[in-house]
């Protein structure tokens, strides 16, 4: 039932490491590194200068100073301590962040609620965040803004800089999740008008377990777990040396060809967008038709479930998601964790659909061949379920009806 | 990999070559469950003769556990008294696929109440 | 000014890994793993495989049921979780640690003391909680209590055994932070009775940036960060799959030969213990003689600094510490960071003494010869740095006028 | 590894091989500054002539820093008017020493602070 085929279509849940950063953290792991608070000796001293030079580099990525970044366990750490950070430093700001948010942002409003104003934003039916109903909760109340570059799960991306005008403009801080956005766009703090930003080692080609939060100078935060004075007493910890320094040569292997494979991808991912459409009966495609991630697209096909759809992609070698990698999870306790995706709801998806997304995620590995693949077998597969599906059956016998 | 799918190969193998998929003209009985609101929905066919299901046969939209877990129902339930049926249990398919995920038991009891249901509309249409 | 010598005695504060951790970790960055949420396709089922091999290993370390642990950052975030979480789920009880604790439990008392009833114990001169005031404590009030399996800094460990049986009798839930204790000494929570243990990954010959919390089954914690549903909603976040495989294959490591090496270090450490006390003038040590981690030894020498004394260690290629590595933290923003030890102060050690001790940590790749550097520079470089000291002259002078 | 000390080249210096360090038979002046219970604790020895610094000898008890900026400060007051020395500042001994972590600016300030209690014994001593 395995196939050779290994079609890897699920980068914004997780990419492969680089080579680069592989042999990188072997490096590190091997360099008989200390504890880099020992400045008082040489295996200390060269673990902090393994720390600082991931940290310029990192910083370099997203055009930032290396002092403006905090080292995190992830993005979902970063995200916390962003905005619950700020908020303990600065409880007399609100918080507003968007309906489509990952669960690191969304949930946050489960704590914030009693001691802070908290709104949540629709979005349209692309994804995107309306500027006036932006513009209209930040006049009644100064806040922190939560709104990620882009949405994993259906690929939209906000129109930041807007977005930033209208934060700056009524007082307020801008902290952007770029954790689905990052290694596949270039990203400028300054430019973008961001105050905090987001990222995750792992969505950049780099490894697990370490992320970086960007914090504009101006900007205090609140540590939020306590402990030793790292990372500028903000986040305590002794740090993930081999995971910083690996994060930071995925950075440093991003620069030099970021704007070639964000073009690639780009035209790539709007080809199979325009072939899906025209050979997959029943499909509808989700997200922003430009304003997108570069190689992802994102769809549900009426009358078929998702993770069926999947299954039958895993088996033919091609590996995607339903958008979130936790929506799809089989190891959930009871039904009700296997909850239809919020971002779908959001969109204004039906409901009988928001457990049947497909994500595809291209990245810089992936191939024009991988692409050509995804398009020859999908629609077959799609055809494959409708014929099981008494969904279909039922349409059939409906519309003969109604034609008849 | 020893393990690349998230199901049993029982499972895997139900989903992949599902048994007894289709359509059934002038079935004795139908069953339906489900519906693609609550991201599933199971038609249920019955052939009966003598009180025997002599076929039966299935649609399904669904997830693998679902598809699989009313591939393996209509094999276990051919060649069954009505009564013999009656008696099967969720967990007897379960078994049968050689486990489901936690998540995905109530796939199985869908499973067992389309057969329920098409029990149901034999004795409507047979009383 | 450098030497060739590379004499390693900071374990405490950091290990290096362990060669199988490093190839382990080389190898799962290279296996095209996916995200372990993406269940639904290979690449995903292969990353959650490592992950659950990686709990087992560490599992079997202490003698627990793999579904017991839950993986983090690190040891900070373990305590964080630890005792914040608990008293989330738990607000009923108090809180009560000792005063030799690390910042990451003694700190939580900030936030914590608003809500909860919370105590501090004193140690006694040795470094060993008070049974009795445990006792008297917990009478009043069930809570949760932290001590630490061993202090990094005196190297005195509890005697657990006893304190489990104080708290499960009072109905109190023990955690014991073993971040300095692990990988020296075997460890087993049952027998221990302990119901929350803190591990660390890179002090036990894993990879820094992971860590893991032991919860026994009958324990409920509340996540103390928002976000997806990993580690059994417990700790939010994609799991640092190959910083946990390198924690799997360090404890997979460590069981071999944990009694020889423990053995080896108790010997090669109460030997240099000996040899300090005869050969160093002034010498003072700190913590429990007998009831100390194997292969350490602290002290403080009267008269001479302690920073100055590390500094002639490391340029003689010794690496040691004094004690925990946020004390001689050269990067301080100001002076009030370079504070004395609350360790020591907790000890009785004189508060002119407290920036100046001494922590020789050794661990497994420690050789006899490492030892018998130490015992060979050590009292020279004493000696030099009285020569310098005003204090050592000024002492010389007072004992001349009340000897003669 | 190119920087495997905490402190500048000429700290590691001067704290290895440090200058002027020892006692001074009749001293023109003494400063004493710090004690053991702060951490740091600085004895300034001054031979001075006719005016100037002829000799400069100290003993130290603290950090690296704070030995260095002792070993440091007595280079340059060596053949100093009293008008001269008592124009130092802390920054010139930081300057001097190629710099110090922010945290252990004090050390220094601790040798202006020597160099001034000597000056006022120097005074106290020949008014
Ligand atoms: C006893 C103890 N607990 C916790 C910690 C914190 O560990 P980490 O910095 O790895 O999070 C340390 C670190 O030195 C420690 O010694
Ligand atoms: C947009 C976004 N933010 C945050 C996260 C959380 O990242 P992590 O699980 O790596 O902490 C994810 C993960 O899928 C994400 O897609």
């Amino acid at each position: 039932m395995q196939t050779e085929k290994f079609v890897y279509f699920d980068n914004i849940n997780t990419t492969f490491p680089d080579p680069r950063v592989v042999r990188k953290i072997d490096e590190v792991l091997n360099f008989r590194l200390g504890n880099p608070s020992a400045h008082i000796h040489s295996a200390g001293i060269a673990a902090g200068k393994v720390v600082d030079e991931a940290r310029e580099k990192v910083a370099a990525y997203i055009g930032a100073a290396p002092e403006t970044l905090i080292f995190t366990s992830g993005a979902t750490e970063a995200n916390n301590l962003a905005i619950t950070g700020f908020l303990k430093a600065n409880p007399e700001f609100g918080f507003v962040c968007s309906n489509i948010e990952h669960f690191s942002v969304l949930n946050q409003i489960r704590s914030l609620r009693n001691s802070v104003k908290t709104s949540i934003l629709d979005v349209d039916s692309y994804g995107l965040v309306e500027p006036d109903s932006l513009e209209k909760v930040l006049k009644n109340n100064r806040s922190i803004v939560s709104l990620s570059l882009a949405n994993p799960e259906i690929g939209t991306m906000q129109d930041i800089e807007k977005i930033s005008e209208i934060c700056s403009r009524n007082g307020s801080i801008l902290h952007s999740d770029a954790t689905a956005a990052a290694g596949l766009i270039e990203i400028d703090v300054n430019k973008m008008g961001i105050d905090l930003l987001t990222l995750s080692g792992h969505n950049i080609y780099g490894p697990a377990g370490v992320g970086a939060l960007y914090v504009n100078k101006k900007i205090r935060l609140a540590s939020i777990f306590e402990g030793g004075n790292q990372e500028s007493g903000i986040r305590p910890g002794t740090e993930n040396v081999p995971g910083i320094a690996g994060m930071g040569e995925a950075c440093e292997a991003l620069k030099g060809d970021m704007k070639s494979h964000e073009k690639r991808l780009r035209d790539l991912g709007n080809d199979l967008w325009k072939s899906l459409q025209e050979s997959v009966r029943f499909v509808n495609f989700t997200g922003h038709p430009e304003k997108r991630l570069p190689g992802h697209v994102s769809f549900w096909v009426e009358h078929i479930e998702g993770e069926s759809l999947l299954l039958l992609l895993s088996m033919n070698g091609v590996m995607a998601s339903s958008g979130s990698a936790c929506s799809s999870n089989l190891k959930a306790k009871d039904e009700d964790e296997l909850m239809a995706s919020h971002v779908l709801a959001a969109v204004g998806v039906p409901s009988d659909i928001c457990s049947g997304s497909i994500t595809l995620s291209a990245g810089r590995y992936n191939t024009e061949e991988d692409f050509n693949y995804v398009k020859s077998v999908l629609p077959g597969l799609v055809e494959k379920l409708l014929t099981m599906s008494p969904s279909y059956d039922d349409y059939m016998k409906n519309k003969e009806t109604t034609d008849g | 990999m020893d393990k690349p799918f998230p199901y049993s190969e029982t499972v895997m193998d139900h989903f992949a070559n599902p048994r007894n998929m289709g359509d059934m003209e002038d079935p004795s009985a139908v069953g339906n469950v489900g519906n693609p609101a609550c991201g599933d929905m199971m038609r249920l066919f019955l052939k009966i003769e003598n009180g025997i299901i002599v076929d039966a046969k299935f649609k399904t939209f669904g997830c693998g556990a679902a598809i699989a877990s009313s591939s393996m129902l209509t094999e276990m339930i051919k060649g069954m008294t009505l009564d013999e049926a009656m008696s099967i249990s969720n967990e007897e398919v379960v078994n049968a696929l050689g486990g489901l995920p936690e998540a995905k038991i109530h796939c199985s009891v869908m499973a067992e109440e389309a057969l329920k249901a098409a029990m149901e509309d034999y004795k409507n249409k047979n009383r």
